[in-house]
C-alpha cells in the first residue's frame, strides 16, 4: 500500500509558512489518494520557488529550464506513455517565460497534469512583477503599479484545454482532490494555484484569498461542461474567486493520437537498424 | 562516345526546375553512372530564377560544378543568365512557345514543349517531361530507362501512361529534327546498385537505422525535408514527428524524451538552433543525450534563406554559458551523413551529451549517388545502463569516466533525478564548491573518452605535399575533384578534412600542417572559422584562406583557381 | 591602532545579513577608508546560509578576502562554518539568544541582539542594528557616524530614530562588557568624498549617463538590480523600463528601440542570453546599436544561480550564426563597470552594432569604495548620422569604413528600409552573389575602426617580469593585490590584464607574453577560455592555467598560492 | 494629398493570385484612406511570405526575424510613439513562433495594429501545418491530419486585446476599413486576414472562404462591445465565419501609461550625461 511515508522527500529551502508547503502536501495526498506508486510518477518542473517541489518528494524528476517544463513534459510523455507526468512551475515560468509553451501543450491536449504556483510575484528573483500580479501591483520592476494580468482560466479555454481548474494552497484537501482529478483527467489538466507567498507579496496573502475563494463544487447549477459559462465564470476575480473545476471536457489526447504509441511506449519499443533496408531501396 | 556530361535545368520557382532535374539525375544513376545533383533558388515560391545541375561521369564525382554541356531552358531568363556558362559544343534546348524573342540556330533548339505535351496528354503540365525526353533524345539516350523511370516514379496508372507518353514525344522530337546536330552521346553502362539521394534524406535515413524514435523539428530550410520524410516513414517505423510551436519547445522535447529513454533528435538551421542554446545546456548538464542537426545557410539572423554557407562552426562550438562536453560531427557528402548520423546517436548515448551535427544548404539539397548502405554495419551503442538494485539509485555517480550508468524513469528501484541546476550525485541541488567542482570534472572527463571515439581526418592525395588544402563538411567533394586537377598538373597538394570536428584532432592536424609547406583553408565563411579554430587548437596559423560567402558552394574548379592564384 | 580589518556577517537568508553587511561598509567608506564587500548567498529566500564580508583598509582596497578579524553571527551556523576563518586575535560577535549550545569565552562575545532591540525600540527586527553597532562598539568606531549613516539609511523619521536607538544600546553593549578584551581599534579617517557602489549599480549610472532612454530586461540574477535601479530612476530620468514576457522579447524590444533611434539596452545572465542569441544576430545584420549586459554566473544551464563564473567569453564572442561584427568588453571592476558602460553605448551607436558587457556575479553584487565619478568626462557620440535629403536614403550605404549614415523613421524624406535577410543598399531583400558578398565584406570592415577604438590591455607591475599573470574581467582585483603580495616576496611577476576584449587586442597580448618566462592565465571557469582566446589570436599557448569554477570568487591569496605551487 | 501612387512598391515575390495580393491593396487603402504619409508609417515584419509585405508598399521597414515583429514593434513604438506602428506577419510567424509575444503584446496593449496574413499553412517554407490549420488538414509534417487548431480570436479575446477583428483578403474594400478601424484604435488592434494561399492550401481556397465568410456590420444586433458574445462569436468556424470586428473595447495603452513619454518620444529627448550627477550623491 502506498502511504504518506512513500513520498518523503528531501529537506526544503522555502521560506517558513510559504504556500508551497500546502501545495507539496496536496500533490503528495494526491499520488497517495490514487495509490501511485513514485516511480510511476515524472515530476518536470521549471526554475523558480515552485520549481522546487519534485525535488521534495519522492519520484522520478526532471528539473528543467525556466519556462521549459511543459515541452519537456511532453517529450517525456510521448516517449514513455505509462508514467504519469506532472508539470510544476511558478506563474512567472509558466505564463512568461513558457507562455508559448502553455499555449501549444494545451492546444495539442498532452496527457499531463500542469501545476503552476501562482503567487503572482517572481520570488525566486526576489519580487517582481508577475503575468498574474494584479493590475496596479507595485513591485521592484513595477513602480507605477502593474498593468493589466494575465488570466490564465481564460486563456486555458480559449486554448482548447479540457480541464481548467483553481486551487488554494490554504485548502489542502480541496487541492488535493483537484489534483486527483486533473491526474484522472485523459489530457491536458491545468491547475492554477493561489499561492501565498510570504516575503514578497503583501497583498495576496492567505487571509486575503480566504476571504475571497470558494467552491464551484459548491454551486449545484454550475456546469464545468459548458465553455461559454466557463469562459464567464474564468472572468470572476475580485471579491470572489471561484476555485474548484472551471472548465472540464475530454477529447482525444495527443499522445492517442500517435499511431507508433499504438504499439506501447516507445522507450520499450526495440532498435532494428536492418528495417531500414527497405527504404534503402526506394533510392535506388 | 563521351561519358561525362553537365546538365543543367533553369526556370522560375513552381515551373518543375526541381522535378525535371531530379529525374534526369534517377535517369543516369539508374543506369549505371555516377551523378552529382545540386539545386539553387530563391526564397520564394513562384518566379525568381531556379537552376538545377546534373553532372554525369563514369567515374565517381563529386560537386557541383560549372561548364554546362546540355541547358534546358524552361524559361528565357534561365538561357540570358547561363548563356555562358554553355561548352562551345554544347546546347541548350528551350520551351519554343513561351520563348519567343530569341535567334534559334546555333546551339539553340526550340522545342515546343507545352504543345507536344497538350497534344499527347492532353495536360500542359507535361512540358517538363518532354523537355526532360528531349534533351535526353539530343544525347540518344536509351528511352527504355527513361520510361522506366518515369513509370516507377509517377506510378503505374494513368500519370505514369501519361508521362510516358509525353516523354516519347519529346525525345522523339529533337531525335527527328536535331539528329546529328549535337555531337555529344551517352549510353546507359548497366544496371547500378547504387542509391541516389541527398544529405537530408541521409541524415533521416541515418536516424531510422540508428533507432532515432522521436523527432521534433520547427520547419526551416534546409533541415525541413529531415522531418517531412521521417514524417513520411513514421506509420512504417513507429516513429513520432512533432513539429511544436518552436525550436525552443523542440530542444526541450528532445530532452525530455532523451531522459524517458528514447533516442530523439531535431534539424534546424542557424536561427533555429539560435534558440535552442540553452537546451543545448540542458542537455550538458542533465547529461541526457540528443542529436542536433544544424543545417548551415548564409547568415546573420535570415540570411539567404535558401543559400549555404558554413557560418556555424565557432558558434556550435561555443553555444552556452559554462563549460561541458559535446560532440560536433560535419559530414563531408551524402554517405558521411548516413554514418555520422548513426555515429551521433550512438555517441550522444555513450557519453550522455548532445551531439552536434552539422550540415549546410549544398550538402543537405545536393543529390549523389553512393554505393547501398551496408546497413547489417550499422550497431547501436546505447552506453552504460543501469543495471538493477543496489542501494540509492545515483544518476550522476562519479566515475573515472565520466559517465554514470544510466536509468530510465518508470523502473522500480530507481529514481531517475535529473537537474538543471548543479547537483549532487543523486541529483538534487547542491550549492557546495566542492560538489560543485566534482560535478564539472566528472562531466569534463567525458571527453578523453569521447576524444579515443573521433576518427582522424582524412588525408587525401600524397601524405607529404608541398601545399595542404585544409577543409570541413561538405566542401569535401569539390576540394577532393580540386586536388586530382592541381595534381594532374603537376602541383604537389594533398588535402586534410575534418568531418568529426569535435573534440579537435589537434595531434592529427598539427602533424599534417608541421609538413606542408604552405597550406590554405578552403571554407564556405567570411573569416576562416576553422583556420581559427586550428590555431585555438594547435597554435598553428594557415598560410591562407581561400573563402567564399555568397551563398553558393565551391565549385572544384574555383579552388583551383584561388589556389593557382596564390601561386602554387 | 590598525587601518585594515575585515568584517564577515553570516545567517540565514532572511535574517538581514546583507543589510548588516552594507551598512558596515557604508559606515567606513564614510568616514574616509577604502572598502570591498562582497556577498554569498544561496538560491533561496530564507533559510540556508549566506555571509557578507567587508573589508575596510587605509589603502585601496580591491578584493574579497579570507581572513576575518571580526565576524559577526546571526546564527550558529555561521560559527561552525567560519570559525577557522577566524584570525588568532579575531572576535565573533553572535545572538547570545538564539545561539545557545556555545561556550562562550576567548574570542567569542555574546549578545543578546534581540532583547536589546526589543527592550529599546519594542521591535525585535532592529536585531541586525544591534548587531551592527555591536561589533563596532568592539573595535571603538566613532558612534557619531554609525548614527548619521543609520539616519541617512532609515530617513529621519521613526525608523532612523528607532534604528540609532537600538545602536546605541549595541555599541554600548560591547564597549561596556567587552572593553578591552578585543585589541583592534579603529577610527574614523575623516569625510570622503567616495562613492560605495556595486557593479551593478555601476552600470545601471553608466547608461543613464549614456543616455539609455530604454531598458527591456527580464529578471535574471545577478543582472535583475540593473533593471530594478533604473525603474527606480525611471520617473526622474524619463526612462521607459519594460520588463517582458522573455529575453527573447527583451532583445527585440531593443532593436526595435534602437532602430527607431533610442539608446537602449538589456540584461540577463547565461541563460538569458542564450535566448537572445538570435536576436543579437538580429542587431547584427540590421546594424542596429545595442548594449546587453550578460552577468556570468556558474554554467551551464541553471547552474548555481547565486555563484560567479568567467564561463560565457567564448560564447559571447561566437554567438549566433554566420560572421559579423560585435563588442565584448568585461569591465575590470566598478569604476570601469560605468565607463566601459558609456563607451558601449558610444560604440555600438558609432559603429552600429551590438556591444556585450561581460560581468559577473561577483563584480555585479561586490560593492567597493571609488572615487567619484567626474561625469564631466562623459562623451556622446551618436555616430554617423544621416543629413537631410539627398535622393533616396540608402541604409546600408557601402562606404569604406563599412559605415552607413543612419536616420531614424520619422523623418520626411528618408523611409528607412532595415532588414533580417541580406539586402541591397536600400534595405530591401537581395539573392545575388555581388551584393550579398559586398555586404558583408561592408559589415566586417567596421572592425577596422572598432579595434582602434579599444584600449591596449592594462600592464600591472613591471613591464617586463619573468612571471606574467594574465586575467580579463572582474578578477583584476584580487590578481593586483595577488601581485603585490607576491612582489613584496621578491617575485618577479607583473599581470596583464584585459577589460576591452574584443576585438582583441592580439599585437599588444603577444608583445607582452613574448617577454615573460612563464605565463598563466587565471580565470573563473573550467577550461581556461581566455587562453583559448589568445591562443586563436596570437597562437601563444600560454604555460599554464589557474582556474577556479566553485561558483566562488579568487582571493589575492588563492592566486598567490597557486602561482607558487607552480614553482615560481 | 496622399495617393494610392504615394505606396507603390517594388517587385513582389508573391505566386501569382496568392491572397496577400489583396492585403497589399488594402493595407495601402487604408494608409491612403487615413491620410498619413509613408515616413509616419512603421512597419515591422516577421519572416514568411507575409512578412514580405513592407517591402512591396512605401515606407519605414524593420523587417526583422521569424515569429519577432512584435517585440520588435513594441520597442519602435515605445522609442517613437508619433509613427503609426504596424506589424505584420504569417499565421506561424504570429501563433507559432510569435505565440508569447503575441499573448503579451495583447495583455499589455501596445498600440500597434497587428495584420496577421492566416494562410493557414507554411507557406514559404513550402506547406507544414500552422497553429491555425483545420482539424485533419494533411500537409507534409501532419500526414495523419492537423490537430485541434489555435483560435486567434479566442485567445485574443481572453489575452485582453482591444480590437480583434477578422478579415479577408478577398474583400479588399472590407479590408480596407477594418485596417482603418485597427490603426484609429488606441490600443491593440488584432486583424487576422484569412488569405487563401493558392499553393500550399488547396483546402482553404477563394472560393472556400467566400461561401463560409459572413459580415457582422451586417448583423444589427451583434454588439462587439461585450466580451461574452465576443467569444461566442469566436467559437463560429466552418459553415459560417464572422468577418468584421468582433470584439472592440478600449482602455488605457501601455505606451500612455508610460511616464516618462508624456514629455514626448523619447528619440526627440535629449541626452544630458551631467543629470546623473545627482544620483552620485546618493552613493557617498
Ligand atoms: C531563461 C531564464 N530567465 C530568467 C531566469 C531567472 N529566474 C529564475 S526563477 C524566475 C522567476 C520566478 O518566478 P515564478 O516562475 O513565478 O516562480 P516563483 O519563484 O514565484 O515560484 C526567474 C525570472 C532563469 N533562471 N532563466
Ligand atoms: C527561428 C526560425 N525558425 C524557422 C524559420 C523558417 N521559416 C521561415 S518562414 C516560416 C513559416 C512561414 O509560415 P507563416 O508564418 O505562416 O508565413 P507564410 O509564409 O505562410 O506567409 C518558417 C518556419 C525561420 N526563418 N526562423
Ligand atoms: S519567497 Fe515566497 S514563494 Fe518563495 S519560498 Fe518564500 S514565501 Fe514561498
Ligand atoms: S506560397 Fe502561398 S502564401 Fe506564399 S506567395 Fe504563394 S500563394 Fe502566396
Ligand atoms: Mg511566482
Ligand atoms: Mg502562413
Amino acid at each position: 500500500m502506498i502511504t504518506m511515508d512513500d513520498y518523503v522527500g528531501g529537506p526544503t529551502a522555502w521560506c517558513p509558512g510559504c504556500g508551497n508547503f500546502g501545495i507539496l502536501r496536496a500533490v503528495n495526498q494526491a499520488l497517495v489518494g490514487l495509490s501511485i506508486k513514485p516511480h510511476q510518477v515524472l515530476m518536470v518542473s521549471g526554475i523558480g520557488q515552485a520549481g522546487k517541489l519534485p525535488h521534495y518528494t519522492r519520484c522520478n524528476v526532471l528539473n528543467v529550464l525556466h519556462g521549459r517544463a511543459l515541452p519537456s513534459a511532453a517529450g517525456a510523455k510521448i516517449a514513455n506513455q505509462e508514467l504519469f507526468v506532472i508539470a510544476v512551475g511558478g506563474d512567472g515560468d509558466g505564463y512568461a517565460e513558457g507562455g508559448n509553451h502553455f499555449l501549444h501543450a494545451m492546444r495539442r491536449n498532452h496527457d499531463i497534469t500542469y501545476l503552476v504556483h501562482d503567487n503572482q510575484i517572481y520570488s525566486l528573483t526576489k519580487g517582481q512583477a508577475s503575468p498574474t500580479s494584479d493590475l496596479g501591483f507595485v513591485t521592484k520592476t513595477t513602480l507605477e503599479g502593474a498593468g493589466v494580468p494575465l488570466n490564465p482560466m481564460a486563456i486555458a479555454i480559449a486554448a482548447g484545454a479540457g480541464f481548467v481548474a483553481r486551487g488554494f494552497a490554504g485548502d489542502i484537501e480541496h487541492l488535493a482532490n483537484l489534483i486527483i482529478a486533473g491526474i484522472r483527467h485523459k489530457g491536458f489538466a491545468l491547475i492554477d494555484i493561489l499561492q501565498p507567498c510570504v516575503t514578497f507579496n503583501h497583498k495576496n496573502t492567505y487571509s486575503w484569498y480566504q476571504e475571497r475563494v470558494y467552491k464551484l463544487e459548491q454551486d449545484a447549477g454550475y456546469d464545468p461542461g459548458d465553455k461559454l459559462k466557463a469562459f464567464q465564470k474564468a472572468q470572476e476575480w475580485g471579491d470572489r474567486i471561484p476555485i474548484g473545476i472551471i472548465y472540464n471536457k475530454e477529447s482525444p489526447t495527443f499522445e492517442e493520437q500517435l499511431p507508433a504509441l499504438q504499439k506501447g511506449a516507445l522507450v520499450k519499443q526495440p532498435i532494428e537498424p536492418t528495417r531500414v533496408e527497405k527504404l534503402l531501396d526506394e533510392f535506388l | 562516345m563521351t561519358h561525362n556530361i553537365n546538365f543543367m535545368v533553369g526556370g522560375e520557382a513552381g515551373q518543375g526546375v526541381q522535378s525535371v532535374g531530379f529525374l534526369l539525375a534517377k535517369v543516369f544513376a539508374r543506369s549505371g553512372y555516377h551523378v552529382f545533383a545540386d539545386q539553387d533558388y530563391e526564397s520564394r515560391v513562384r518566379g525568381g530564377h531556379n537552376f538545377f545541375r546534373v553532372r554525369v561521369k563514369e567515374s565517381q564525382v563529386m560537386a557541383a560544378a560549372e561548364p554546362v554541356d546540355v541547358l534546358i531552358a524552361l524559361n528565357k531568363e534561365s538561357i540570358d543568365l547561363h548563356r555562358k556558362e554553355v561548352t562551345n559544343d554544347g546546347v541548350i534546348v528551350f520551351d519554343a512557345e513561351s520563348v519567343k524573342d530569341i535567334s534559334t540556330g546555333g546551339n539553340l533548339f526550340g522545342v515546343p514543349l507545352a504543345s507536344i505535351a497538350e497534344e499527347r496528354t492532353g495536360n500542359k503540365v507535361m512540358a517538363n517531361t518532354v523537355a526532360l525526353a528531349a534533351a535526353l533524345g539530343l544525347v540518344g539516350y536509351d528511352f527504355g530507362i527513361i520510361e522506366k523511370v518515369l513509370r516507377d516514379h509517377f506510378g503505374a496508372e494513368e500519370a505514369g501512361e501519361d508521362n510516358a507518353r509525353a516523354a516519347r514525344a519529346g525525345y522523339d522530337y529533337t531525335q527527328r529534327n536535331f539528329k546529328g546536330i549535337f555531337n555529344q552521346r551517352i549510353s546507359p553502362l548497366g544496371d547500378s546498385k547504387r542509391m541516389l539521394l541527398n544529405g537530408n534524406e541521409a541524415i533521416a535515413l541515418g536516424a531510422i537505422a540508428a533507432g532515432c524514435k522521436f523527432i521534433a523539428a520547427y520547419p526551416m530550410t534546409p533541415s525541413t525535408p529531415i522531418m517531412e520524410y521521417l514524417e513520411a516513414k513514421a506509420r512504417e517505423f513507429d516513429l513520432v514527428v512533432v513539429q511544436p510551436e518552436d525550436e525552443i519547445a523542440a530542444i526541450n522535447m528532445i530532452v525530455g524524451a532523451g531522459y524517458a529513454g528514447a533516442r530523439a533528435m531535431t534539424a534546424t538551421s542557424g536561427s533555429g538552433f539560435c534558440l535552442m542554446v540553452e537546451g543545448l545546456g540542458l542537455a550538458g548538464i542533465t547529461e541526457t543525450p540528443v542529436v542536433i542537426v544544424d543545417g548551415q545557410r548564409s547568415g546573420p539572423a535570415v540570411g539567404l534563406p535558401t543559400r549555404t554557407e558554413q557560418g556555424d562552426l565557432q558558434f556550435v562550438l561555443h553555444a552556452h554559458h559554462g563549460d561541458f562536453p559535446r560532440a560536433v560531427l560535419a559530414p563531408a557528402n551524402v554517405e558521411d551523413a548516413f554514418w555520422l548520423t548513426v555515429k551521433a546517436f550512438n555517441l550522444a548515448e555513450k557519453y550522455q551529451l548532445p551531439v552536434i551535427m552539422l550540415t549546410d544548404h549544398y550538402l543537405a539539397s545536393s543529390y549523389a549517388t553512393v554505393e547501398r548502405f551496408n546497413v547489417s554495419k550499422v550497431t547501436i551503442d546505447r552506453g552504460l545502463l543501469f543495471s538493477g538494485i543496489s542501494g540509492e539509485y545515483l544518476r550522476y555517480k562519479i566515475t573515472d569516466s565520466g559517465i554514470s550508468p544510466r536509468a530510465f524513469p518508470g523502473q522500480e528501484g530507481a529514481l531517475v533525478v535529473a537537474d538543471a541546476d548543479e547537483h549532487n550525485e543523486v541529483g538534487h541541488i547542491i550549492e557546495d564548491a566542492e560538489t560543485r567542482t566534482r560535478m564539472v570534472q566528472k562531466r569534463l572527463r567525458k571527453l578523453f573518452g569521447l576524444k579515443q571515439d573521433i576518427a582522424p581526418p582524412r588525408l587525401y592525395g600524397t601524405e607529404r605535399a608541398d601545399n595542404t588544402l585544409i577543409g570541413w563538411g561538405s566542401t569535401y567533394g569539390a576540394l577532393r575533384e580540386a586536388i586530382d586537377i592541381l595534381r594532374k598538373e603537376k602541383t604537389s597538394v594533398n588535402l586534410l578534412h575534418l568531418s568529426e570536428i569535435w573534440p579537435f584532432p589537434a595531434e592529427a592536424v598539427a602533424d599534417v600542417l608541421s609538413s606542408s609547406k604552405n597550406n590554405y583553408v578552403v571554407e564556405n565563411n567570411a573569416t576562416g572559422q576553422l583556420a581559427r579554430l586550428i590555431r585555438s587548437e594547435t597554435g598553428k596559423e594557415v598560410d591562407d584562406k581561400i573563402l567564399k560567402f555568397d551563398g553558393r558552394p565551391f565549385t572544384p574548379s574555383q579552388i583551383v583557381e584561388q589556389v593557382k592564384k596564390r601561386g602554387c
